[in-house]
């Protein structure tokens, strides 16, 4: 006889709802059969009723964590459909307000991940140094979580100089508390003997399991999509991507809070870099033809597909998430860990269950 | 007034994407310290005092809606935080989604926003103590909610 | 006619789609997605394939009523969006590694096949 | 030893926390908090109910009313933009929690 | 039994769970603090137990609450004992009994967090009792009997003949706080992978008892502590307080560990020093009789 | 008194050969008229009072007689069964037995009479004998027909002769005096546990009856070694002889040391202790009233039992030392070993192991509170394991298993039973009870020597563990009720009996003390042990265990719980399942991701990759070989 437990959909580590059904033997566990379904809305039958600029709200909202990069990258496609150039400013907005948001989504997921390992003094250390992000985000878009920033054919805000300075302030305090945040993630002796090891991911793995994002980028893969052509301003801003080698969750922890530096780097350069001009052109007609759009989110690739046909209305929209993505990975890495181990594991992932099922 | 100087919540997410969520949870965090109210996010229905609800209601967890209410002891409140949760907001008319939390289970107080800032929430969760006192007062009792019957093919 | 489409390599069979998806994974490919539209009475497929920031699509006819081969057994990770296309277009595939049978997301009470 | 530098940080400073609702930082000026209808201009040309997402908006020309459900607004802001008489604007304020809020107006039509 | 003695049952009786609320209400506050935060009022334990009481009474096991009662009484038991400066070895075994009722409580509801959370404690007790039995043997080599009463026949406070036991001890504080890094079979903040732990099905009154226990429970873990220098009050109170600054501050610094880490380091390196210590007492202090 | 020695000898044997001529139908009354005399007879022998009582010139001829028929006898029957399996170890080991026997008959000049000595110990064996004994048997014949039935065999009329004779032997062991007729019945004991080992005649039986044979023999072989040297060499022939030879001073003590060692390790063998513990193991393939009988309340406890009653001989020296030192080994080696067990049997029989560890560690410490406490520990253990064992073999006949996982939910099934069950398993580590009175002793008394307290509390927080998980998963509600009941009150009056002899007990320890054990370690170590018993506390000079205090405290908790239970009404309510219930079906099911049903369920931990057999055992072997290569050492030194 082994123990069958359900783990979630409603569960206090896991801040969002996803069922594991786990079997264990001696609190290791043999299997993990995962249940979704619990956040399925059907956003990809919105386009029916939705015009294609509504459709940015909905996008956003498919998750509130990294909703502005989900609204640039539905633009983005938009965009690519309508085959416009879009001003560079607003480009760089959008670089702007996708790395802050990149920096409030991986401070976040450290506190979580710390609360997974029940090191709650450092979760609460890692979100109120993330209130200082929501702060300027809020000053800047008009909302702390959700913030609609893009639209189709550039920025819905601008950045006044009064914002590049509180983002340059804010920076520089983030970037000293990282510090100190990155002493206990890589140091910490419990929290080490909680990651180090601990559902290792060969590169070969992680790659064939179609893992994205930091999870495959802790497994010493070489892929993040700032790199890729689509995005030739990251070049201009001097980006490089963050690998670590070992595939474990605590590199995939490194990773996480090495691309808070880098994230903070990029938006300094792009500041210093930030073009003068329009942030918007006006959008005439309906969108026709197909398009894939792709962009590194913080949880990884996210791959846009959108279909018009003329109409105001979009053909189709199909949305493969980051955590669509490492899902599977789960099935690989779950057994033959503790039980305890379980919620990190599933975290290290940073899952985002809403984006998953839309 | 003890019922009031220690609500113990259970937050429940259904539907939400996560943009409540994660403002529920700030609330928990230094800068709002719902603690200073006795709030502890305890994690069990079992429990629980308050039942905090983020996100509309699809058909896949409308049974663990209603269990976990049937399982969160009397006196009890309902908060929906959110529009999802208060109306199903930008989402109401998807195919999977049945609506606000209302639709299921009694909802005593709303929270507005999409998402609603966390001095929202904390709003919320005050005016909740005064509804749980008078509960209490009135004796009160949240009625078991039934399940709608089989939720699961017959071959299974 | 579409203005702008993305490049893909029409297949002709199931049977070709396992070939070139094995071939492509020997190549060294990642599988990204899949991406199901409809199209006339039956069902187009995408397969979204990458390998250093590039895209390798191929499109596939599902006729109605055809049972297209799962790619799961080549990439595990397939699993999870084919089954999703069970859910929303009723599409039923061959040889899933894990068969939810159309109840990944949807339960008997929800709408059936929405996106069909 | 990083933590407990910062929890002997944190023990020395003052708590960070912000103790609302006794304490309350006013709201930033960019922050959208509700939509303020002003009936006034209105033509109830109906505009915003198109633009809006989640339908939040309820306009009927013939009977010249017009509805806001606060509970399902996102706080978009595209019906501000949209409405050409701007009738609608975005208050840095929070609405009320508590019960559900509709903004209602049913407008007797004052000509001018 | 004159009437001093029952003046002093009363005493601990209604006293131990008015300090231990404090302790408890203390933790809380200056938990929040480190954090950086805060924090609930000081008499929030307090009112969570008076809330418990008044909440409905939902259980799933018709005997769960029998076994509240039974740990209850017996934590109250031992601090009893402990106050009258009895065996210290049967305070320890009369200890066992309220840890097991718990256990067993948590079983018996039949949940399979609280039975997964009930093992891991079985495995905790595997990791504490050996060494409060060391320090119930520490006392007997030193006075030559088991009975605390004999400690005042010492000359120098037991901290000085057995610092290897006291920090020991700190982790078994530690471990019976259930504070982190030992928090794995139930915590207070139920971010654990196991809910509750042992107390997930306990609501209400029941929980309730729980937590009134846990008030005597601190009173008595840290009159243990107390015990390493019984003869001048002061110092005594010092100790208790340095333990539970101790176990707040782990707390705060540490993330949860498994319980194979425990037992791994509790009879790798807490046993062994405290053996360690007992054969230094043996020898160098030990006179048989 | 002799008649009620005589009787004691003779009336289980004519049982045993009523059991075989009379027809199955009436072995319940059988059953129960050897309860009431088996009672009877032991109160009659308590009555009697002590003295050792020789036996009458005129009978010692024949007697004398018999016992070389017999032991002749035995030594056949090993010789040839081993020769039908063609066991050849067994063969070799019985052929040497058989040499030594023709050794002694030849080259020691036989005893010119023969004595049974009854003292309070051997009442206290009688006791737990006779009443403990009979009241298997009578369990016995409520559960044997189920077993019987399941296994398709009809051997009942061979297991309870051998039940019954064994009964006469074990009597017979307990209160010999003379060296002689105690190794006769020591070997008889032997051979009853061997047929009763083998009762399924499948291989495994088969093979663990073998086993228990050979190392029993080489115990036997020691045994016999050590007779014959006391024989010759001291002219000892008397159990109490070598007390009062060695009693006088420690010059005696060390000169028979090396004998006594032997003996010892006879002992040890018979109860299993460390390199010996395989064959107890293999003993459990046994129905479980012979489990509950020969291998956890009277036969193997005739291995501490002659430890004990050598005490006089080696208390105080280095031999004493030694054993004391064994016994904590195997204590806390056994009590590791049962973590990993999920074989309930097997759980008990290292328990078993690990008590008479106890008891043999107690033994060897020597002091008269330890003596005091080991001889009271057999009292204990023997009514808990008796109690326990029958519980599990009835368990297994209510749920079809004897692995402890399957157990849970007992409490739904079988309440009685579970509350009978767990009142064994708390009085086998909680206070107030015996067992753990008797702990308590022995971890004061061992406090002076530390590394043998070490060892003890390393083994008493394991024998924590492995009970409370037990206790635990079958106090545990699950809601599947396939169980079968049966209420016999051939089953259930002796599991009530034994439950209520262990709070009788309990609450009575101090009486108990005071009749038996006091005068008992006085007569054995000259002084008494200086313990009192005012106020319901059992005080030493090193401490007080306070067990009416508990009791009281108990009562009080019952009070309270039944007084406040219905000041909050309480609700049952769905178990939380993280919200995925199913009520319709049962309250542990909850919804997979298939959409499908599931049934939660727990398992314990068992930690066999550091506790499991296949670590530990080797480990085990070498120590304790080591522990005893020293022990002999110390005898010849
Ligand atoms: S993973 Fe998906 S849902 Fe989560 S934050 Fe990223 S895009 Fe949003
Ligand atoms: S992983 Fe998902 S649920 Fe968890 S915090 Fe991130 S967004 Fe929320
Ligand atoms: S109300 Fe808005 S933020 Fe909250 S869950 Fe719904 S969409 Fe997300
Ligand atoms: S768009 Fe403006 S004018 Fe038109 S109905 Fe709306 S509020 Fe009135
Ligand atoms: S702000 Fe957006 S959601 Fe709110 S009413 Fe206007 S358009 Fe609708
Ligand atoms: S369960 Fe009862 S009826 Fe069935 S075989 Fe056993 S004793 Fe006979
Ligand atoms: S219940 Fe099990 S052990 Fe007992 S006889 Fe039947 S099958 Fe054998
Ligand atoms: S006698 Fe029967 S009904 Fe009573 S407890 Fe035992 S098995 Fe259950």
């Amino acid at each position: 006889m082994t123990t069958v437990i359900p783990f979630g959909p409603q569960h206090p580590v896991l801040p969002e709802p996803v069922s594991l059904k786990l079997e264990l033997d001696n609190d290791v566990v043999i299997g993990a059969l995962p249940s979704l379904g619990y956040v399925h809305r059907g956003l990809e039958k919105f386009i029916d009723t939705k015009d294609y600029n509504q459709t940015t709200y909905i996008c956003e909202r498919i998750c509130g964590i990294c909703s502005a990069l989900h609204g640039i990258t539905y633009t983005m496609a938009v965009e690519k459909l309508f085959d416009v150039e879009i001003p560079e400013r607003a480009m760089y907005i959008r670089v702007i307000v996708g790395e802050l948001n990149r920096v409030h989504s991986h401070l976040l997921w450290l506190g979580l991940f710390a609360d997974g390992f029940g090191f709650e003094s450092l979760f609460y250390e890692c979100w109120k140094y993330r209130e200082a992000v929501l702060d300027v985000l809020e000053k800047i878009t008009g909302n702390r979580v959700i913030h609609s920033i893009s639209k189709v054919g550039g920025a819905s805000k601008d950045l006044t100089k009064e914002h590049i300075d509180l983002i340059l302030k804010m920076l520089d305090t983030v970037e000293s508390q990282v510090k100190d945040l990155e002493k206990v993630f890589i140091n910490n002796y419990t929290v080490k003997q909680r990651t180090v090891g601990l559902a290792t991911m060969s590169k070969q793995l992680a790659y064939e399991a179609g893992t994205v994002g930091p999870t495959l980028r802790g497994s010493g893969v070489h892929s993040d999509l700032r790199e890729e052509a689509d995005w030739d301003i990251y070049k201009d801003l001097g980006f490089k991507a963050v690998v670590e080698k070992d595939g474990d969750c605590y590199s995939r922890t490194k990773v996480r809070v090495f691309e808070l530096y880098e994230s903070i780097k990029l938006i300094r350069n792009a500041i210093s870099k930030l073009p003068n001009g329009e942030i918007a052109t006006p959008i005439k007609g309906s969108p026709t033809g197909e398009a894939i759009m792709r962009t590194e989110q913080p949880r990884g690739e996210v791959v846009y597909y959108v279909k018009g046909n003329g109409t105001k209305n979009l053909e189709r929209l199909k949305i493969r998430t980051p955590t669509f993505a490492n899902i599977p990975s789960l099935l690989l890495t779950l057994p033959g860990i503790k039980l305890a181990d379980v919620p990190i594991v599933v975290l290290t992932i940073d899952p985002c269950i809403s984006c998953t099922e839309r | 007034m003890t019922l009031a100087k220690s609500p113990w919540i259970i937050h429940v997410n259904v539907n939400s994407c996560n943009g409540c969520d994660i403002e529920v949870v700030a609330c928990l965090t230094p800068l709002y310290d719902a603690e200073r109210f006795g709030v502890l996010n305890i994690g069990t229905p079992k429990q629980a005092d308050i039942m905090v609800v983020t996100g509309s209601v699809n058909y896949k967890n409308v049974n663990v809606l209603k269990n976990l209410y049937n399982q969160v002891p009397d006196p009890k409140v309902v908060l929906a935080v959110g529009a999802c949760a208060s109306t199903g907001g930008i989402f109401h008319d998807c195919y999977n989604v049945i609506g606000g939390v209302d639709q299921v289970i009694p909802v005593d107080a709303y929270v507005p926003g999409c998402c609603p800032r966390p001095e929202a929430i904390l709003d919320g969760v005050v005016a909740a103590l005064s509804i749980l006192e008078n509960k209490k007062k009135g004796n009160v009792k949240g009625k078991e909610v039934k399940m709608k019957g089989n939720e699961v093919p017959s071959n299974a | 006619m579409l203005k702008n489409t993305i490049d893909a390599i029409e297949m002709k069979s199931s049977a070709d789609v396992l070939k070139a998806v094995q071939d492509a994974k020997n190549d060294g490919y990642r599988y990204a997605t899949m991406i199901c539209l409809k199209k006339d009475d039956g069902h187009e497929l995408i397969y979204v394939l990458d390998k250093d920031y590039k895209l390798k699509n191929l499109r596939y006819f599902v006729k109605p009523g055809e049972k297209p081969k799962s790619v799961s057994g080549i990439y595990l990770c397939a699993l999870l969006i084919e089954n999703e296309y069970q859910d929303l277009f009723g599409l039923t595939f061959e040889g899933l590694a894990i068969d939810y049978k159309g109840h990944l997301y949807l339960t008997p009470n929800s709408p059936k096949t929405p996106l069909a | 030893m990083g933590m407990l530098n910062l929890i002997i940080a944190n023990v020395s400073k003052k708590p960070a926390t912000r103790l609302y609702p006794f304490e309350i930082r006013a709201p930033f000026k960019e922050f959208k908090g509700r939509i303020i209808f002003d009936p006034a201009n209105c033509i109830y040309c109906g505009i915003c109910q198109k633009k809006c997402p989640p339908d939040a908006i309820k306009v009927t020309k013939a009977e010249k009313t017009w509805e806001l459900n606060v509970f399902r607004c996102i706080m978009c802001t595209e019906c501000v933009g949209g409405c050409p008489k701007d009738c609608i604007t975005i208050s840095n304020e929070r609405p009320k929690t508590g019960a559900k809020e509709y903004i209602k107006n049913v407008a007797p039509a004052t000509p001018k | 039994m004159n009437s001093f003695d029952i003046l002093k049952i009363v005493l601990v009786l209604i006293g131990a769970p008015i300090l231990g609320c404090l302790i408890a209400g203390i933790d809380r506050k200056l938990t929040a603090r480190l954090q950086g935060r805060v924090g609930p009022p000081l008499l929030q334990p307090y009112y969570d137990v008076v809330k418990l009481f008044k909440k409905d009474n939902m259980i799933v096991h018709p005997a769960q609450n029998f076994y509240v009662v039974i740990y209850v009484v017996f934590v109250i038991l031992s601090l009893l004992m402990l106050v009258f400066g009895m065996d210290m070895l049967m305070i320890i075994f009369v200890y066992t009994i309220s840890s097991v009722a718990l256990i067993v409580g948590g079983m018996s509801t039949g949940s399979p967090y609280a039975r997964v959370g009930s093992s891991r404690e079985i495995m905790a007790i595997l990791s504490y009792e050996p060494i409060l039995i060391l320090y119930a043997l520490a006392i007997y080599l030193l006075t030559g009997t088991f009975k605390l009463s004999a400690l005042s026949t010492l000359s120098s406070p037991l901290l000085a003949y057995i610092p290897l036991i006291f920090i020991s001890m700190l982790f078994v504080m530690n471990i019976k706080f259930k504070k982190s890094p030992f928090d794995y079979s139930t915590s207070h903040h139920a971010h654990q992978e196991l809910v509750k732990g042992m107390l997930t099905e306990y609501s209400g009154p029941g929980l309730g008892g729980i937590e009134i226990g846990h008030f005597y429970e601190y009173v008595f873990l840290l009159g243990l502590m107390f015990m390493f220098w019984s003869s001048n009050i002061i110092i005594g109170l010092l100790l208790a307080v340095i333990a539970f600054l101790f176990v707040i501050i782990m707390d705060n610094i540490t993330a949860r560990v498994y319980w194979q880490w425990m037992l791994k380091v509790s009879w790798s390196i807490l046993l062994i020093i405290s053996i360690a210590n007992i054969l230094i007492v043996y020898y160098f202090y030990f006179k048989p009789a | 008194m002799l008649d009620t020695i005589s009787l004691l000898i003779i009336v289980p044997v004519i049982f045993s050969i009523l059991f075989v001529a009379l027809p199955k139908s009436l072995y319940k009354i059988l059953a129960w008229a050897f309860f009431i005399l088996g009672v009877a007879l032991s109160v009659k022998l308590v009555m009697d009072g002590t003295g050792v009582v020789p036996v009458p010139e005129s009978n010692f001829a024949i007697l004398e007689n018999i016992v070389f028929v017999l032991e002749v006898l035995v030594i056949l029957f090993i010789l040839a069964v081993s020769l039908k399996y063609k066991n050849w170890p067994t063969l070799g080991l019985g052929i040497i037995s058989a040499a030594i026997f023709g050794y002694t008959y030849a080259n020691v000049h036989g005893a010119e009479g023969a004595a049974f000595n009854i003292d309070q110990f051997s009442q206290i064996m009688i006791l737990i004998v006779n009443i403990v004994g009979t009241a298997i048997i009578l369990f016995a014949t409520g559960y044997m027909d189920h077993y019987e039935e399941h296994r398709h065999l009809n051997r009942q009329k061979i297991f309870y002769f051998t039940m019954s004779f064994f009964l006469a032997a074990m009597n017979g062991l307990v209160m010999a005096d003379t060296l002689g007729w105690l190794f006769l019945f020591w070997e008889l004991t032997t051979l009853c546990s061997f047929v009763l080992i083998s009762y399924n005649m499948d291989e495994e039986g088969i093979n663990n009856g073998f086993r228990a044979l050979a190392l029993n023999l080489v115990g036997g072989i020691a045994f016999s070694i050590g007779i014959v040297l006391l024989a010759t060499n001291y002219e000892i022939s008397t159990l109490s002889g070598i007390g009062a030879y060695a009693g006088t001073n420690a010059t005696a003590m060390a000169a028979v040391a090396l004998p006594v060692a032997l003996l010892c390790i006879g002992g040890f063998a018979k109860s299993a202790q460390m390199p010996f513990q395989s064959w107890l193991l293999g003993a459990m393939v046994a129905p479980t009233p012979v489990s509950a009988l020969l291998h956890s309340s009277t036969m193997v406890n005739a291995g501490a039992f002659l430890v004990v009653k050598l005490v006089p001989a080696f208390a105080g020296t280095n031999l004493g030392t030694a054993i004391a030192l064994f016994g904590a080994f195997t204590f806390v080696m056994t009590s590791a070993l049962a973590l990993s067990q999920r074989n309930a049997k097997r759980v008990l029989a290292y328990s078993t192991i690990a008590n008479l560890g106890l008891i043999i560690a107690s033994a060897g410490i020597g002091t008269p509170l330890a003596v005091a406490a080991a001889i009271m520990l057999i009292l204990f253990h023997a009514i808990s394991k008796a109690l326990l064992f029958l519980c599990t073999g009835e368990i297994e006949h209510t749920i079809g298993s004897r692995d402890i996982e399957d157990m849970s939910g007992l409490i739904n099934k079988a309440p009685l039973l579970t509350m009978l069950i767990s009142l064994g398993m708390i009085s086998m580590l909680l206070p107030p009870f015996g067992v753990l009175l008797t702990k308590w002793v022995t971890m004061e008394v061992a406090s002076s020597n530390p590394i043998v307290s070490i060892f003890m509390i390393l083994g008493s927080a394991l024998t924590t563990v492995y009970y409370v998980k037990w206790l635990g998963t079958i106090l545990s509600t699950t809601m599947d009720k396939n169980a079968v009941h049966h209420q016999k009150p051939e089953t259930y009056f002796p599991l009530s009996f034994l439950g209520l002899c262990i709070v009788a007990t309990s609450i009575l320890v101090f009486s108990i003390y005071d009749a038996f054990i006091k005068p008992q370690v006085a007569t054995m170590l000259n002084i008494a042990p200086s313990v009192t018993g005012a106020g319901g506390q059992f005080s030493s000079e090193i401490g007080t265990f306070a067990y009416a205090l508990i009791f009281i405290v108990i009562a009080l908790a019952i009070l309270i719980y039944y007084a406040t239970k219905n000041m909050f009404a309480p609700r049952m309510s769905s178990y939380y399942l993280c919200g995925e219930n199913s009520l319709e079906k049962d309250r542990l099911m909850f919804r997979n991701g298939l959409c499908a049903y599931d049934k939660s369920s727990a398992s314990n931990i068992y930690l066999q990759n550091v506790f499991g057999e296949s670590k530990l055992t080797t480990l085990g072997y070498v120590i304790s070989i080591l522990l005893i290569v020293a022990a002999l050492a110390g005898g010849v030194l």
